[in-house]
């Protein structure tokens, strides 16, 4: 019972302390929505305007930072996130409910798919050390070592454009509505193309580099020169015996990879200017959306956590060592 | 780099070896640099760090100069070509590797610092201590790094390489932290910490002199991964006009080239070189990294020769599980290589 | 005289190459024969488990194998060098003709998998035409038979203790029935309650399945009791090869007398320990000679300059022993 | 190797004691126990008394998971203990760390189980060597002096010539070098005690006889108190100059080295010596006839085999070997049997031979 | 109409048969928002509210000082200096849910921004709003001379569907109901789909369809345009002709005119030796306005204010006073060094002393991520060095900018002015004395540079409060006089209402030759392109 509320406690703490991060240090920033907004149109919109703004956005009151801070909590307790800034007055949690989702499909997805691909190759780079498999790794390390801004652009500036295949931007072919019919998931699937490939490219080698180490680590385990001496078939030695047990390290870092890909789609999505949640969070740093910020950081803080939660939980599963006996 | 003797903390003990056929620790030192892809990296963070020191001399011009040659394409004059005011990219390039540099191993100094004082004190503390820390440190892994940095940045007025690095350094050192203290758990209760501690050691010296040098290859990795998510975070501040730097950087050519969309214009030399460089730099320090793993771990360390010759002019790859055979004796045994069993499963694995 | 099961001819093991290489293992000559338990001791770092993994070509890098054959008998049918198959023919050998238990009984078992996955795994491997039931039975009855409860099958490693974990893996490694048992060191860190159960175990099933055993240990007294006949390495040689009761009383080579002198015993009267003076050689800076030449308290000009063979000596002309040593009356008949 | 029968015994200079000394390790919890409120523990070492006297020997041998190593590490005070009292020269002492730690460190040292695990691999003899005088304060006043003193603390222990040891790495070293290197470092802080934890399980037989008799000269000449743990019985019968006998955490035999080897009392201990294996013995294992030969207990092995080690989370009621027991009765499996004084038949110490057994209880087995 | 994916391209390739026009704008996704008060709603960002709702009148951006077209009110009069307006609204204006629009709608879309502080975003102070038969009636507290177009252009909202609203300045307006051409068809993150109704007041427009798509940044937006994909927008384009107009030159136009907003170095008259006008007159004289345009507004982005009162031309033509008429920029280093000697300052080799001998240095200070005021500044800074200024560039973070400008905490930065239907609003924000706050004290909505003077904050006030044109004219003279002599900023470039737009498909874009409306697609005057579209080669 201890270990269980410990661990509950842990969470919770973890989750309290960053949340109330997340809520000072956007009220940390100098500056405030109004003069946002009012420099965001440099000279388009009056000075006139400001006193408006300030009421509208309801900015007019002056409560204290630690009622303020109050009310954050009885928000959150309600589900309400408050109104957006920037696109004010739409509620917080209806601009994460519309772009969530793609950052989720995207990044998720290619995450999935470059943890899967890179361990794949580790696992063979690792078991044949010395092949030309591992005469590709300075190739990967280095294509993982470019800006993935960089190679984004280079990607749209080759690769995308009029005539081409890919598109150079959005989520979906301007005058679709998002629905689950063919064209839209096909034309969602041919815009997610271009910047998967390249989250792809730059995420892979990580995957590649830990698998492949982990692989030789665990080659020279003596129960590896067991399955050998065995005269198990090759492939079940490497897969039953060295991989699974080489995966285990890499399990907490995939689950980990998995909180942070709320927070690292930032750059994917202002290079291939796709409508995700890490967009909405640079335009709301841009404009002191507070609200918004607070609504972003709360997502990823939670899919941290819950990342944590299910890496201790997969540990557990994989591991039959942590798990009880009898 | 402080190593000196492989640090055993990740693999077993080696078995007792031949007496005498050990290196001293100087000539394993100079192993680390024999290592070919560690001295590639070696060599070219070398450079990289000349570049930063002579850069600004050594430019051509001045890289902020106006000049007529307006968007001009590689030449004699202006080897990397010049932007849309004329500037000349190469000294731009030259000029800007301090900064960059600079903010790299700053930040990497500081993250690295803080990951160990926390990590290892809270690894080895253990009780409340250890609660207290590694609650921290998980907040500050939650807190998402990169919107974390930019939000501080943006904060900070009027911030040179100083503050960006110390911003960087400050944000990035948890996930360190959280890997050095679970190695240092597992270094504690090891016998020679115990050993250490009955012959009467006090924490503090245990700490720092039985716990921290057998850390090493962690923590010279860890600095090599931070400092190149510093230079890559640098890099991004300023390409997307966070970062309040005045003087050149990288970062700030790609600024300048995405804004006044050199790509879109065909000017790529604008683009290229400052990409080049970076990821140039990321390579040589991953590389740095692969010979600190090969170096410190005496399981990697045996990668060197991977393939061998046997007498009768093959070529074998060394692998655990089937030792090669250099030269067949018995030549004049009548044995027929016959095999009682051979599987299909058995065929099918070859 | 019995007939060989498996022969080992001039074998010789390196760790690295060129300038770099140890000779650990050099010259071995040793024939197991069919249901013999043939005990190998020496110093530490004397090449013992170099042999053994070796001739079962499981070296890890960098061991190569540099020189000699290995000749394997299988039963009523043509003999081949294990050192010329091809790895598929390798993998189709290993186990089914010579399966090897190692020191570490944790570190041999997958930590992940079920004891039963990993029995099931060898048979499958090798007998692909069985079917589920057939394996599983068969994993069965070789629990049994090595004292594991049909209610363990299904456990983890890190569930068992040291000993039933090496149980496990002596039960394992007898699954298919093999000619030719390996075990280095199979008990040193078991206590000696534990250690007589299992080997009292294995002399039990090797009366049944009647497989030759190649035993290493460190442990001169256990040797004695336990096996048929006893080999001692020293320096990557062996220099000396007797029956087991021969031995004892009547060691030929200094080294192997001073191992002898150095244990203590446990009953009967206290006896004089006199210990073997001097420091294992460096293998990379042999002495010259006869490399037990610098320890040895009987050397004399001969043993620096000429390495000894190893021969049935002239003394006891008897064909179940050789030594390796240049002494009056050890040296080989021609 | 002589057995020293000493006449220092009778002396009765009681260096380190350890009385009712107890060890409970909690267990880690499972998922599956979250719900439960009871807290479950390893009995690794329950109600032990030893005393360690100048210049003596004891040995302390038993089954693998006994609780030896935890005894040792208890009384170099590495664990805190959970109950029972640690007596220094009579004092009782209970330190955790600071100036009163390195005080009761001085006088009590450790070897570890194991060689290749307690030198730091990054540091040399050399360090490891100067650190042990220094802490001390037995590092002399300059350079010079510091360099006489290693060297002489190698010396000590054979590593000759000390120059060619002094800046090696561990893992260049032999295990036998090693394992003398931690001896020295022990021996570094000029301790009363010497607690020695399997010092030679991984060494072959010749030099495992060159560290025992290293380890018996520093006890003559220093006269050291040294607690020796093996799993090596004929090693305790030549080295020790007293024998305990560990049974699943607690002290089931005690005596004479030689009377507890040749006479073995408790039912455990006989099983152990039994099992030690013999070269003089006629019966070998493979013939399996299982006769004890003359003079010995004829307590089949084979009958007892077949029991397990017990778990040391819910540990047998009563005497803890009861389950295993040929000679069980109703009372073994409910009671604890105390310490029963036997009478002595061979041996010289003055510490008489006892055993924990119902067997033995007055007027019951004889 | 098609909603697949596919009608895009149909109309791109088949000019003739042109149905749809693509809008874009670089604004990043949007959320539905259909609120026309809200700057921050995605009717505003994207442009289309102006397709929806309609202004009173239509006044033309770039001649803020001719007379409006007469829209949803076909007559309106100012009375008593400007504190009474009387409309006549339209007949026979249908909402697109078929209602007809009365005056009571007009007058309620007035009550609106009276009753909400938050929504009234031009600081308008309404007085009393009375509506009877197609009449509306308005007073306010003030004159409202200077805001005339700001009243007139407020456009109509139904009485009916807003009156339901719990409050009006939260409200999304999921369902936009409004007298204009179009309908909202379908909403997405990335675009807005709006169709044309069946009936409209006038000729229902050729434009079937109207996609705005929001793409993340300028690149993106700029792709579109160079692609086809978008057929107008108003995005910065650097070196656009080639990055564009090259890609289709027969198709991809551009037009950026001038409104009466200005750009320019502000400078902080506060400072020594800045306090002195000389100082900064002789600055005015060096800096390059061709440089400036060309290489940091990539020659045509924000036009070159060529007055030396700092009016941009043609909008404000007709405000420039007849002394300074012809009067226009031109470098001239001789003429400053002349200035500057004249007041006491030195040149020393190339290092310009004040009359106290201290060396003249500057911090030219603009956010870094702004690139066309830095390149600006950079261009500035090469300039200032021919009389001897040494400059720096400062990149500063955005935020401490503002706080650094909004406190006087600068020496000289590029920043925008107010723009309105008169030069009034450029020189309010420059000079009023009213809104004057010490160095170091913030909250100010203008005079960043601390310029005092009584003399400008009266002419300002006359201005504002004139009975007569005369009076106004001569206040306006004055302050042109005071800008020209004491050039507290240094205009550089006109602010612009211009638009990228492509003639493939549609053509009747207003241009140089034909200036109807402004070609920015986010301004009221959008709607008046828009129905002025004809399929290219129909
Ligand atoms: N990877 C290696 N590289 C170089 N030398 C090695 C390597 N592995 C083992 N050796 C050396 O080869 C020799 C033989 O080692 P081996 O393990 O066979 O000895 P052993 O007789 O089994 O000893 P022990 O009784 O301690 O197990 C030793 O001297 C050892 O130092
Ligand atoms: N730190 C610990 N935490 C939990 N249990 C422990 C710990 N240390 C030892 N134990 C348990 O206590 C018991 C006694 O261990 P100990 O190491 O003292 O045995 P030992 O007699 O020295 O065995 P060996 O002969 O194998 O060295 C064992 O069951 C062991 O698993
Ligand atoms: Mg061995
Ligand atoms: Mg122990």
């Amino acid at each position: 019972m201890k270990f269980l509320l410990q661990r509950i406690a842990f969470y919770l703490f973890t989750a309290w302390a960053a949340i109330t991060i997340n809520f000072f240090i956007p009220r940390l920033i100098p500056g405030d929505p109004v003069t946002s907004l009012i420099n965001k149109f440099q000279g388009q919109m009056s000075t006139d305007a400001i006193n408006s703004l300030y009421v509208l956005f309801g900015l007019d009151k002056n409560a204290s930072m630690w009622s303020q801070y109050l009310d954050y909590w009885g928000q959150i307790f309600h589900g309400d996130l408050g109104l957006s800034f920037t696109f004010f007055p739409t509620p917080v949690s209806e601009i994460l409910r519309q772009s969530l989702p793609w950052t989720i499909a995207l990044v998720g997805i290619t995450t999935f798919a470059s943890f899967m691909i890179g361990t794949s190759l580790g696992v063979l780079a690792g078991w044949r050390r010395g092949s030309w498999l591992d005469g590709l790794l300075p190739v990967t390390t280095f294509l993982s070592s470019i800006p993935y801004f960089w190679l984004g652009l280079l990607a749209i500036t080759l690769l995308a454009g009029t005539d081409s295949f890919f598109p150079s931007s959005g989520g979906y072919d301007p005058g679709l509505v998002p629905s689950w019919d063919g064209a839209f998931i096909g034309s969602a699937i041919k815009h997610s193309l271009l910047p998967a490939i390249t989250i792809l490219i730059s995420s892979v080698s990580g995957w590649i580099l830990s698998m492949r180490n982990m692989m030789v680590t665990v080659a020279s385990e003596d129960y590896i020169t067991v399955a050998h001496a065995k005269g198990l078939p090759e492939r079940r030695v490497m897969v039953s015996y060295a991989a699974r047990n080489a995966l285990l390290p890499n399990v907490s870092g995939f689950a980990l990879s998995l909180g942070f890909i709320v927070g690292g789609t930032l750059l994917v999505e202002i290079v291939f200017s796709y409508p995700g949640i890490g967009y909405n969070l640079f335009q709301a740093v841009g404009s002191k959306d507070y609200p918004l910020m607070q609504g972003v950081f709360l997502v990823i803080t939670m899919s941290v956590l819950i990342a944590n939660l299910v890496a201790d939980v997969a540990y557990l599963l994989l591991d039959p060592r942590t798990r009880k006996e009898g | 780099m402080t190593a000196q003797v492989p640090a055993t903390t990740i693999t077993a003990v080696t078995p007792e070896g031949p007496v005498g056929a050990a290196a001293p620790a100087k000539r394993r030192r100079l192993r680390f640099v024999a290592n070919p892809k560690a001295a590639t990296g070696l060599f070219i963070l070398g450079f990289f760090c000349l570049i930063a020191i002579i850069g600004p001399w050594i430019a051509p011009f001045d890289p902020s100069a106006r000049s007529s040659d307006l968007i001009q394409a590689p030449s004699g004059k202006h080897w990397f070509g010049t932007t849309h005011l004329g500037q000349d990219i190469f000294s731009q390039v030259l000029v800007g590797t301090r900064g960059v540099m600079f903010v790299g191993l700053l930040a990497g100094i500081i993250a690295t610092a803080l990951s160990v004082l926390i990590g290892v004190s809270s690894g080895f503390l253990g009780g409340a201590a250890d609660e207290g820390l590694s609650a921290l440190s998980n907040v500050f892994l939650v807190i998402p790094a990169l919107p974390l940095i930019i939000i501080v940045a943006s904060t900070i007025p009027s911030a040179g390489d100083l503050m960006v690095a110390l911003v960087i350094g400050l944000t990035s050192w948890a996930w360190g932290a959280r890997v050095l203290r679970a190695q240092t758990l597992s270094l504690r209760r090891r016998d020679y910490v115990e050993a250490a501690r009955a012959t009467g050691e006090s924490t503090w010296r245990i700490i720092t002199v039985e716990i921290l040098p057998n850390l090493t290859a962690i923590i010279a990795s860890g600095f090599v991964g931070t400092v190149i998510f510093a230079v890559m975070s640098e890099i991004t501040l300023a390409f997307i006009g966070i970062s309040t730097i005045s003087e050149w950087n990288w970062g700030t050519i790609l600024f300048w080239a995405q804004s006044q969309q050199a790509l879109a214009q065909g000017a790529w030399w604008w683009f290229v070189p400052a990409g080049l460089a970076i990821a140039i730099l990321g390579t040589a320090l991953s590389l740095i990294n692969f010979g600190i793993d090969e170096f410190v771990s005496p399981r990697l360390r045996s990668s060197g020769h991977t393939r061998v010759r046997t007498k009768d002019g093959h070529t074998v790859r060394m692998r655990v599980g089937f030792t090669p055979v250099l030269q067949q004796n018995g030549k004049n045994d009548p044995v027929t290589p016959v095999v009682r069993k051979s599987t299909d499963e058995a065929k099918g694995a070859a | 005289m019995k007939a060989p099961v498996l022969e080992i001819k001039n074998f010789n093991v390196d760790y690295g190459l060129g300038d770099q290489a140890v000779q650990a293992v050099r010259d071995v000559t040793l024939t197991l024969h069919r249901g013999e338990v043939l005990g190998l001791a020496g110093e530490s770092g004397s090449g013992k488990s170099t042999l053994a993994y070796g001739i079962t070509r499981l070296l890890p890098p960098p061991g190569v194998i540099s020189g000699g054959s290995v000749i394997y008998h299988p039963p009523g049918d043509q003999p081949y060098d294990v050192m010329a198959l091809t790895n598929a023919e390798l993998r189709a050998f290993r186990w089914a003709e010579t399966s090897i238990v190692f020191q570490g009984a944790m570190n041999s078992l997958n930590p992940v998998h079920k004891v039963s996955t990993q029995m099931l795994d060898v048979i499958r491997a090798h007998e692909p035409q069985l079917s589920q039931q057939a394996r599983l039975a068969r994993a069965h009855e070789m629990l049994k038979l090595v004292g594991i409860s049909s209610d363990r099958m299904d456990a983890y490693p890190h569930q068992l203790s040291g000993g039933m974990r090496q149980r496990v893996m002596i039960g394992m490694a007898l699954v298919l029935e093999p000619q030719v048992v390996i075990m280095d060191e199979p008990t040193t860190a078991l206590d000696v309650v534990m250690q007589r159960q299992i080997l009292a175990q294995l002399v039990e099933l090797r009366e049944r399945l009647d497989f030759s055993v190649l035993f290493i240990t460190h442990d001169l007294s256990l040797l004695v009791e336990f096996s048929d006949r006893i080999a001692i390495m020293y320096g990557g040689r062996i220099v000396e090869e007797a029956r087991s009761a021969d031995l004892y009383k009547d060691s030929l080579h200094p080294y192997s007398e001073g191992l002898l002198k150095s244990f203590p015993a446990l009953r009967g009267p206290r006896r004089e320990l006199s210990g073997i003076p001097g420091s294992p050689p460096d293998l990379r800076g042999m002495p010259t000679g006869c490399s037990f030449h610098p320890r040895c308290p009987h050397a004399f000009d001969r043993c620096s300059t000429e390495i000894p063979v190893l021969g049935v000596p002239e003394a006891r002309n008897d064909p179940d022993r050789s030594v390796a040593c240049w002494l009056p009356g050890r040296v080989p008949v021609a | 190797m002589t057995a020293t029968e000493t006449a220092k015994a009778t002396t009765a200079d009681v260096v380190l004691e350890a009385e009712n000394l107890t060890k409970h390790f909690p267990v880690r919890r499972g998922l599956r126990d979250l719900f439960t409120t009871e807290r479950k523990a390893v009995h690794a070492v329950d109600d032990i008394q030893l005393t360690l006297r100048r210049g003596r020997v004891t040995a302390l041998v038993g089954e693998s998971g006994s609780g030896k190593s935890t005894v040792a590490r208890l009384l170099a005070q590495l664990y805190s203990r959970t109950s029972g009292d640690i007596r220094l020269h009579g004092e009782s002492v209970t330190v955790h760390g600071g100036r009163k730690f390195r005080a009761y460190c001085r006088q009590v040292q450790m070897i570890f189980q194991d060689p290749f695990a307690s030198l730091n691999p990054v540091h040399t003899v050399r360090y490891h060597l100067t650190r042990a005088l220094k802490i001390h304060g037995r590092a002399g006043k300059n350079a010079a002096e510091l360099e006489e003193n290693l060297n002489s603390l190698l010396l000590r222990v054979q590593l000759t010539p000390p120059e060619r040891y002094l800046d090696k790495f561990p893992h260049e070293l032999s295990g036998g070098q090693r394992q003398r290197v931690s001896i020295a470092r022990a021996l570094g802080a000029d301790p009363e005690a010497l607690l020695a934890d399997e010092p030679v399980s991984m060494l072959d037989v010749s030099i495992r006889l060159g560290v025992l008799n290293l380890l018996r000269d520093l006890k003559e000449r220093l006269d050291l108190a040294i607690l020796y743990i093996t799993h090596d019985i004929a090693s305790a019968r030549y080295f020790a100059d007293e024998t305990m006998v560990m049974y699943a955490g607690r002290m089931v035999e005690g005596g004479d080295s030689e009377t507890v080897t040749q006479q073995p009392a408790h039912p455990y201990t006989r099983l152990l010596i039994e099992s030690a294996p013999d070269p003089d013995r006629l019966d070998r294992v493979g013939d399996a006839t299982g006769v004890g030969r003359g003079g010995n207990p004829t307590d089949a092995p084979a009958d007892e085999a077949g029991g397990e080690p017990p778990s040391l989370i819910t540990p047998p009621t009563g005497c803890r070997f009861h389950p295993r027991c040929v000679h069980a009765m109703p009372k073994c499996s409910t009671e604890l049997p105390p310490r029963f004084e036997l009478p002595v038949i061979g041996g010289t110490g003055d510490e008489g031979h006892w055993a924990a057994c119902w067997l033995y209880e007055e007027g019951a087995a004889k | 109409a098609c909603s697949n994916g596919d009608g895009n391209k149909n109309t791109a390739n088949s000019a003739s048969t042109a149905t749809v026009l693509n809008v874009g704008m670089p604004n990043g996704p949007q959320t539905e928002n259909h609120n026309p008060f809200l700057g921050s709603s995605s009717g505003a960002s994207l442009g289309y509210r102006w397709m929806i709702y309609e202004p009173l009148v239509m006044v033309n951006g770039i001649k803020p000082a001719e007379k409006g077209k007469p829209w949803l009110a076909t007559e309106w009069a100012w009375a008593d200096n400007f504190t009474k307006l009387s409309l006549t609204i339209r007949d026979g204006v249908k909402f697109s849910d078929g209602s007809p629009m009365t005056a009571e709608d007009v007058a309620y879309s007035f009550q609106l921004r009276k009753d909400h502080e938050g929504l009234n975003s031009d600081a308008i102070p309404y007085g009393t709003i009375t509506a009877s038969g197609n009449k509306v009636d308005l007073t306010f507290t003030k004159s409202q001379f200077t805001n005339q177009n700001k009243v007139l252009t407020v456009f109509v909202v139904p009485k009916a569907q807003w009156s339901t609203f719990k409050d009006p300045s939260l409200d999304t307006v999921k369902n936009p109901i409004g007298t204009g051409p179009y309908k909202l068809k379908s909403f997405t993150p990335q675009t807005t789909t709006l169709e044309v109704r069946d009936s409209y007041w006038q000729d229902l427009p050729k434009v079937k369809e109207l996609r705005y798509t929001s793409y993340n940044d300028n690149n993106a937006q700029t792709t579109a345009l160079a692609n086809g994909s978008a057929e107008w927008s108003f995005v910065f384009i650097p070196n656009y002709k080639a990055v564009y107009v090259d890609k289709d030159a027969a198709n991809h136009k551009l037009w950026f005119p001038a409104n009466l907003g200005i750009h320019g170095l502000w400078i902080n008259t506060t400072k020594k030796p800045f306090d002195n006008p000389a100082l900064r007159r002789a600055m005015d004289k060096v800096i390059n306005r061709d440089d400036i345009f060309m290489q940091g507004e990539a020659g045509y982005f924000y036009p070159k204010v060529e007055s030396v009162t700092g009016i941009p031309t043609p909008a404000g033509e007709s405000f420039i006073a007849p002394e300074f008429k012809d009067k226009k920029h031109a470098v001239d280093v001789d003429g400053a060094k002349a200035e500057l000697a004249a007041a006491g300052f030195k040149l020393e080799g190339d290092t310009l002393k004040d009359p106290t001998g201290k060396p003249v240095t500057i911090t030219l200070t603009d956010p870094a991520g702004w690139s066309d005021y830095i390149t600006d500044l950079e261009i500035i800074k090469d300039n200032l060095s021919t009389i001897g200024i040494k400059a720096t560039v400062d990149k500063a973070n955005q935020d401490a900018w503002f706080k650094a400008i909004d406190e006087g905490n600068f020496d000289a930065a590029m920043h925008w002015t107010n723009g309105g239907a008169t030069p009034y609003d450029i020189y309010q924000n420059i000079m009023d004395g009213k809104i004057l706050k010490p160095v170091g004290k913030g909250g100010v909505s203008g005079n960043y540079g601390r310029f005092n003077s009584p003399e400008a904050t009266k002419a300002l006030d006359e201005y504002a409060n004139a009975k007569d044109e005369s009076a106004r004219t001569a206040a306006l003279n004055t302050l042109q006089k005071i800008m020209v002599e004491q050039m507290p900023v240094i205009a550089t470039s006109a602010s612009n209402v211009g638009g990228q737009y492509s003639v493939k498909n549609w053509v009747g874009w207003p241009d140089e030759q034909n200036q109807y409306a402004p070609a920015q697609p986010t301004q009221q005057n959008a709607l008046q392109i828009v129905l002025n579209l004809k399929p290219a080669g129909a």
